[in-house]
């Protein structure tokens, strides 16, 4: 048990440093109006900056390390997409490549189709948020082909708001796994069949796995805040709801 | 004739009671065949299912999000939670995806403890499976049965790592401690046991005619719609897919075992049903094998920091589940909690693949299709 | 009237009925017990054994705690239609144990002969069967005014499951009825002082058997309360001293088929392959004493059969079970009444 | 016992009535029960046990069964809406009434005892009249003497062996009719 306790300990802000520091921005655009849920209110746009004492001051860009893999799926895949295919560092050897959104639905049609690739099953298909990238969302294809036995990771990145191709033409398992990535990221996957809620209540607010929402939720911010509130202090206020999420959050 | 009839009719309220509509049954989330708080909405015709719509999502816990603030040493017991009947297979499948990012080799010795305990976890799963399967059918017996089988592994669980169901069994980078004195033996026992018991289950329900009816030609589908359904584990080798993370994507030293991988012919609930108990008498052979091989050695990498930081990146790792490829997709930023973590649960994909096999066949049928997924409603909602 | 024609037409007949209920009542309280450790025993668990020794009290506690609950009615349902189920479910049931002797007349002194029957009817097996085909009404109206769609299902399905097989049982018990040449089930019973029916009648046997599972709702033809599909079928909305009378109802119908089996089937209360004679010798309420006994022996071995396929077998598919019905059983218990018509006016004349 | 009688003949045809009635398709269907069971009753008070047993057998267990099975499955509020009784009730209930008293009259005044048409006494009731009939019969055929039911077996499988098949190949024709309905397409 003492070594799962210690790495709790030291814990100074050195901890969170790169891509945690610039979550504020975000939170407090999007905590004032928690019901924005499909295409979310853009980070800090269209509010000042909240004035918050612990931001950072130049974020850093989220960026893997390691070296950048290359199997003869990806050479076919630069070969057929020249500039719109980009290798990604993998710290562990995975063959990782970064495709433009434009040419996304082509390249998965052809990971499907070329016999060399043939990539016939889907292994997985989610999406990470990184609020401090330049474009903030990535949605992530694991392919495999059971033929084959290779496999890729296809990736590509997504501004706030911007739509994707959805995958189900290509592959119907996709359905259920691109509902998923709408409910937890809010993203939009065009010309999917049936593109609703899939794991959280129909009327859930916001997307809970992008960064700026709070572990727990905006209700039980508010919650949180009003236990901590003095008498007559109204409960509604959400800043003070994000503040006091946050030192639970740091707690854990 | 009919239609003659039905126009003669004209548009009185007669009309309107002669005409047939399909009627919406609500399946679950209480029902007793739905194995936890899952909810199909059925459009039905008479008993004939013409639709079915899956509402899932009752038992989300946000483990993903829950996990983003938990350091990684800290975030292993959570994913017990997912597959609670298969738990030690979870707990592998998240420790061998950060022992990937961080390239760090576990002892052989640590490795064939981990295959011994997964191939138990999957006994376990199968039998359990294998009684609610059969109550689904109304063959009550062979849960109990099972039950009891299932019984001495959780005890030999128990033992082991001081927990039954939710064992929090591996740490990242080795397993904790060794096998406790004599428990080679109770498991060699087991082992020695189980086919025997394996044989009395065939008896009950492999040979008999009503189970052949009730599961064969039931729910079929091919397998070139499963692999584009992307069901995996005995739900697509039951279709005849030749799909074993344990043999397509090796990993924990299963490539040092000799076993068969068994297949399905025609993709129904019975090929699915017979894949699952020849799986248990493939799993026996590994654990076999596993423990005559049982080489010497750590338990534990020597060089392990006590605070598990991963080098920023990205990693994708899956294992054998009990269901299927149980794959995780695993971001780190380079501090001790992961950036984001994403469960590819198989229970969650394998239950897309219900629509295709219910629609066109009965209301029974329904519930035999959802029992021959085997799915776990803490994986489907995670 | 006199008190002597009183006590013939209403007193008798009124204490009859008054034990026979109070048996049958026990009964089958405790062919749930026997069910339940049976089952037990089968699942290599125990059973029911905390309430009295070995569990014997086990029924007592449950029918109190099923009387004390709360007696639900669904906002959908018909109130008056749902309150008045049960009891065309449960009366049915007991009243078919009327015309079943369970053991020989009792002679005393002066030849007043006292049948072990509330009444033994002319035609009482017909009776019996147009008595227990109005139980289906029970379970067909609960389905209906219940107001949800698991009972409805239930009940349609049971609904056709026992007009299906009501006329293999018919048939099958036809040709025991051609065998004894009497509708009365003591004749019956007569007629098999040497030969249980059984034997000459195995086609027979068979389909009563099996229809008599299905009619009775019970594995592998359950359908209308297959609980993993409907939950509980017709009964589903029903708590409390109404679901305890359906319970009650199919129990007993259990152990009138158990009785109706014996008296047809298996020698009623004649001990098998020893003639009756030589038993009349002893005395008369020794010899039915032992009749009873017997009578008990075989309807006990016959539930224990129930309970062992119970134990054993998958549920059957709706349109499985109608085929089987309807493609198996009738075929075979029409041949089988054709065979038996044939020895009968041919062979045996 | 006469009041018994009449409180039987009044409930027997009030249940007529209500199956007519009723705007409720499952209270029809249940008042024809009461009413099949009461029927039974006056079978087996006129001593034919065969045909009350019959009766309730094959109409109360078994067509009512498939009434309710159909009632079921239809949209109640639908068949709420539609009149069951139109404006030809009041010149229907007319004729009915005739046809009852013109029943009645020749009922009354007829001495069907000593005349022939004594089989359908026979099966309708089977009463104490109707042993005299069979006498009458028996001198004619070969019926053999025995219980109400061994008489009217051979009653019905001797004399009237051919409207018996006829009757029943007619309910076959209508049985397969009733099929090709109800069947969508064919």
């Amino acid at each position: 048990m003492s070594d799962e306790e210690k790495p709790g300990q030291p814990e100074p802000p050195a901890a969170s440093e790169a891509p945690k520091a610039p979550e504020a921005a975000p939170k407090a655009a999007s905590s004032p109006d928690p019901t924005a849920s499909p295409a979310p209110a853009a980070p800090a746009a269209p509010k000042p900056p909240a004035p918050k004492p612990a931001v950072p001051p130049a974020p850093k860009k989220w960026e893997p390390t390691g070296e950048v893999v290359v199997t003869p799926v990806t050479e076919k895949l630069a070969a057929r997409f020249g500039d719109a295919v980009q290798g990604v560092k993998s710290p562990c050897g995975e063959a990782i490549v970064l495709v433009k959104k434009e040419k996304l639905g082509e390249a998965l049609a052809f990971l499907k189709s070329d016999a060399d690739c043939a990539f016939d099953f889907l292994s997985n298909l989610t999406a990470a948020h990184y609020p401090v990238n330049d474009k903030k969302f990535e949605v992530v294809y694991d392919c495999y082909s059971v033929a084959k036995r290779h496999a890729v990771r296809v990736k590509v990145a997504l501004d706030d708001g911007e739509p994707c191709p959805s995958a189900v033409p290509i592959w119907p398992t996709a359905n259920w796994q691109e509902r998923e990535a709408h409910d937890m990221y809010g993203i939009v996957f065009e010309g999917h069949p049936n593109l609703k809620v899939i794991l959280l209540p129909e009327v859930w607010d916001g997307h809970p796995l992008r960064k700026e929402y709070p572990l727990g939720g905006p209700k039980e911010a508010a919650i949180r805040a009003d236990k901590f509130a003095k008498p007559g202090y109204m409960p509604d206020d959400l800043e003070a709801a994000e503040r006091i999420a946050e030192e639970g959050r740091r707690d854990h | 004739m009919t239609t003659e009839l039905r126009e003669a009719a004209g548009t009185s309220p007669l009309r309107k009671a002669l005409e047939t509509t399909t009627m919406e049954l609500n399946f679950g989330p209480q029902h007793p065949a739905t194995h936890g708080v899952y909810r199909a909405v059925l459009q039905l015709d008479g008993e004939r299912v013409v639709g079915i719509e899956s509402i899932i999502g009752y038992l989300h816990r946000g483990i993903e999000k829950w996990v983003e603030y938990r350091t990684y040493t800290k975030a292993t017991p959570i994913f017990d939670r997912l597959d609670y009947v298969g738990a030690i297979l979870n707990c592998h499948g998240y420790v061998g995806t950060v022992e990937k990012l961080m390239k760090i080799e576990v002892p052989k010795r640590a490795q064939y403890i981990r295959v011994v305990l997964d191939e138990l976890q999957r006994i376990a799963n199968h039998l359990l499976w294998l009684g609610t399967h059969a109550l689904d059918l109304g063959a009550m017996t062979v849960l109990f049965y099972g039950l009891r089988e299932r019984e001495v592994i959780m005890d030999l669980f128990e033992a082991m790592v001081g927990q039954r169901l939710l064992q929090n069994a591996y740490p990242i980078g080795g397993v904790r401690l060794d096998f406790p004195r004599g428990w080679e033996r109770a498991c060699r026992n087991f082992m020695a046991e189980l086919p025997h018991r394996l044989d009395e289950y065939e008896t009950l329900l492999s040979s008999n005619r009503m189970w052949l009816q009730r599961t064969k030609g039931i729910g079929v589908i091919s397998g070139a719609e499963a692999v584009a359904l992307g069901l995996s584990g005995p739900t697509l080798r039951g279709s005849g897919v030749y799909f074993d993370v344990r043999k397509c994507i090796p990993y924990g030293s299963y490539e040092d075992f000799d076993f068969e991988v068994p297949l399905g012919e025609n993709g129904d609930v019975y090929d699915r049903y017979i894949v699952r108990v020849r799986e248990m008498r493939q799993s026996l052979r590994i654990l076999q094998q596993a423990l005559d091989g049982m080489p010497e050695g750590p338990l534990m990498p020597e060089k392990l920091s006590k605070i598990i930081r991963p080098p920023a990146g990205e990693v994708y790792f899956s294992v054998e589940g009990a269901k299927g490829q149980l794959g995780y997709y695993l971001v780190s930023d380079g501090t001790d909690k992961p950036w984001k973590c994403h469960v590819r649960s198989p229970s969650f994909i394998n239950l897309q693949g219900l629509e295709k096999m219910v629609v066109g066949g009965l209301v029974a049928d329904v519930v035999a299709n959802i029992g021959s997924l085997d799915i776990v409603l803490g994986e489907v909602d995670r | 009237m006199t008190f002597e024609s009183l006590m013939t037409y209403v007193g008798w007949p009124l204490i009859k009925i008054v034990i026979l209920l109070g048996v049958v009542a026990f009964c089958v309280a405790y062919t749930v017990y026997i069910e339940r450790r049976l089952l037990g025993f089968f699942q290599s668990r125990v059973g029911p054994n905390r309430v009295g020794p070995f569990g014997l009290i086990q029924p007592i506690a449950d029918g109190l705690k099923l009387i004390l609950k709360e007696d639900i009615i669904p906002a959908n349902a018909q109130p008056f239609l749902f309150r008045i189920a049960p009891i065309f479910a449960i009366v049915p049931a007991f009243v078919g144990f009327a015309i079943i002797s369970f053991a020989p007349p009792l002679v005393t002194g002066a030849g007043v002969v006292h049948p072990f029957v509330v009444k033994d009817v002319n035609l009482g097996i017909l009776f019996l069967l147009s008595i227990t085909s109005l139980g289906v009404f029970g379970i067909v109206l609960a389905g209906w005014s219940s107001g949800s769609k698991y009972p409805l299902f239930g009940s349609l399905r049971s609904a056709s499951q026992m007009l299906s097989y009501e006329i293999p049982l018919t048939l099958s018990v036809l040709s025991v009825i051609l065998m004894a040449g009497s509708f009365r089930l003591s004749d019956i019973v007569d007629a098999q002082s040497k030969l249980p029916f059984a034997i000459p009648l195995i086609l027979a046997f068979g389909v009563y058997v099996i229809s008599a599972v299905a009619e009775t709702n019970r594995i592998p033809f359950d359908l209308p309360e297959g609980e993993s599909e409907l939950v509980g079928g017709f009964h589903t909305e029903y708590s409390g001293m109404r679901f305890a009378f359906y319970f009650l109802a199919e129990y007993a119908n259990v152990v009138l088929v158990c009785c109706v089996a014996t008296s047809l089937f298996l020698g009623g209360y004649k001990i098998p392959f020893v003639p009756y004679e030589t038993l009349l010798a002893a005395h008369p309420i020794l010899v039915s004493a032992l009749g009873l006994a017997v009578f008990g022996v075989k309807a006990v071995l016959f539930l224990y059969f129930y309970i062992w396929i119970r134990a054993t077998f998958p549920r059957y598919r709706y349109d499985q079970l109608l085929r089987i019905g309807w493609m198996v059983l009738l075929p075979i218990a029409l041949l089988n009444l054709f065979l038996v018509a044939g020895i009968k006016l041919w062979l045996l004349r | 016992m006469t009041i018994g009688w009449i409180l039987l003949f009044a409930l027997i045809i009030a249940c007529a009535l209500g199956v007519v009635i009723s705007r409720s398709p499952i209270a029809s269907a249940l008042s024809l029960l009461v009413g099949f069971v009461g029927v039974a009753i006056l079978y087996l008070a006129l001593k034919a046990e065969f045909v009350a047993a019959v009766q309730v057998l094959v109409y109360a267990g078994g067509i009512l069964v498939l009434y309710i099975f159909g009632i079921m499955l239809t949209d109640n509020e639908a068949l709420r809406l539609t009149r069951q009784v139109h404006f030809q009730a009041w010149p229907v209930f007319l004729l009915v009434l005739v046809l009852f008293l013109w029943m009645g009259h020749k009922l009354y005044h007829s001495d069907y005892a000593a005349t022939p048409p004594a089989a359908k006494v026979m099966v309708v009731s089977g009463g104490d009249q109707a042993e005299t009939a069979i006498a009458a019969l028996q001198a004619q055929s070969q019926v053999a003497a025995g219980t109400n039911t061994q008489r009217l077996a051979s009653v019905m499988y001797g004399n009237f062996l051919y409207p018996f098949e006829a009757a029943s190949v007619l309910l076959m024709v209508a049985a397969l009719g009733a099929v090709f309905l109800a069947k969508k397409e064919i």
